[in-house]
């Protein structure tokens, strides 16, 4: 199975993607965070210097980068999540 | 009879209001409003002054997340009444107020401890951004140390 | 370079403006500023309904009470930087603001807690009383728990 | 010794000397804070009803009643102390 999914980059993510959004159309489901974050990651290198300090949020969840299995459908949001810095 | 709660989260790019956020949150049951005004310090850092914050949100998750804060506070507190948070997006010059939070409650010690605590949740989860942003055209992303996932956690 | 420490108590018959008791404790080195509001709630009591209150205060003894309260405020949470206090005086309406606190700090946590101290200690020591006036026309003399010489003092 | 002193009635002290303030024209000196209290109720009897919730403060400094010692000079300004209700 896969879905079509848009994934949204904020802050410094966005930086080095060098995109806001983006629209993928066969993501596999279900698939671990740590998967996902892998194709991402295989999309947009300069995301790497993330690595260990950014969770997922999907469908406005957060979900940290793990073993954990996501089950994603079509028209999903998947975020990408840099250290918050509200406040 | 209980006065219904109101949860108010408001993203926007004006100055903030102070009295307007203590207007959001008064109520004839309510003895005591605790507010909190977080503001960019003046600041150099390696001869670099910083001159403004540029905020940016993930707006819709940051309304359902606040939802969630003021579940878990009113959970611990149930006498906080209402709660209002004004927080600034977009460009935020030195010395301007980026957050306003009030909770009213009818007696001042749960309010707050409240308060506090929701201070301390809204850093932690609110996806929210700040990059402060240096006079020598430099910026650099900001990490909340309440952020579970920031390289500078503190437990 | 350490910045002069202001600390201000205004009694005053006029309503009063959250934003002026803001600005008064407003600092370039301060992130974080806690403010307290107290209101008089709406309450019945035997029947009766508290339609406002009248304040009176020993004017010079609170100004140096209040100096002595933010020595000791100071003492405890070094980093506060101004503490600012507005509290009516004579007939204040119920829903109307009767004492409007701030205290700002580089950092929230030393001004929060600060902040909870200085009310405690303000209703503890400053020489300030209240009638409560009904809609009866009768009245009664208020009396704070945090007083070391109520009758209803509470450790 | 005596000294003349001003005496300042607050809240419902006031209203039980019917007095916002009096001189009192010879107070002995040194006095423990109870023996000027019970000088203050001799001329006040109503004002019982405040006993043992009730300061005094001399020279805008808070004294229990007690056998402390004050030391009165000419001008002192006494003043009657209900449990205060400030904030």
């Amino acid at each position: 199975m896969t879905a079509q999914v848009t994934v949204l980059y904020f802050a410094k993510s966005a930086e080095l993607s060098g995109l806001k959004e983006e629209e993928l159309v066969a993501v596999p489901t279900p698939i671990s965070s740590q998967d996902l974050w892998s194709l991402l990651l295989q999309r947009h290198p300069r995301l790497c210097v993330l690595q260990h300090q950014v969770v997922l949020a999907v469908r406005q969840q957060y979900v940290a980068i793990g073993d954990e299995l996501v089950a994603l459908g079509d028209g999903d949001e998947v975020a990408v999540v840099p250290p918050l810095s509200g406040g | 009879m209980v006065e219904p709660r109101r949860d108010v989260l408001k993203l926007c790019h004006d100055w903030l209001s102070v009295q307007e956020v203590v207007d959001a949150v008064s109520s004839a049951s309510c003895g005591a409003t605790s507010l909190f005004i977080g503001t960019t310090r003046e600041d150099v850092l390696n001869g670099r002054k910083v001159i403004g914050l540029e905020y940016e949100a993930y707006e819709p998750m940051a309304q359902s997340e606040f939802r969630k804060l003021c579940d878990v506070i009113r959970e611990r507190w149930p006498s906080v009444t209402h709660v209002c948070v004004h927080h600034r997006l977009g460009w935020v010059k030195v010395g301007e107020a980026s957050v306003v939070m009030a909770i009213s409650s009818p007696h001042r010690h749960d309010g707050q401890q409240a308060m506090q605590q929701a201070v301390e949740q809204l850093k932690a989860r609110l996806p929210v951004w700040k990059k402060e942003v240096y006079d020598s055209q430099e910026a650099s992303w900001k990490e909340n140390a309440e952020c579970p996932w920031a390289s500078n956690h503190k437990q």
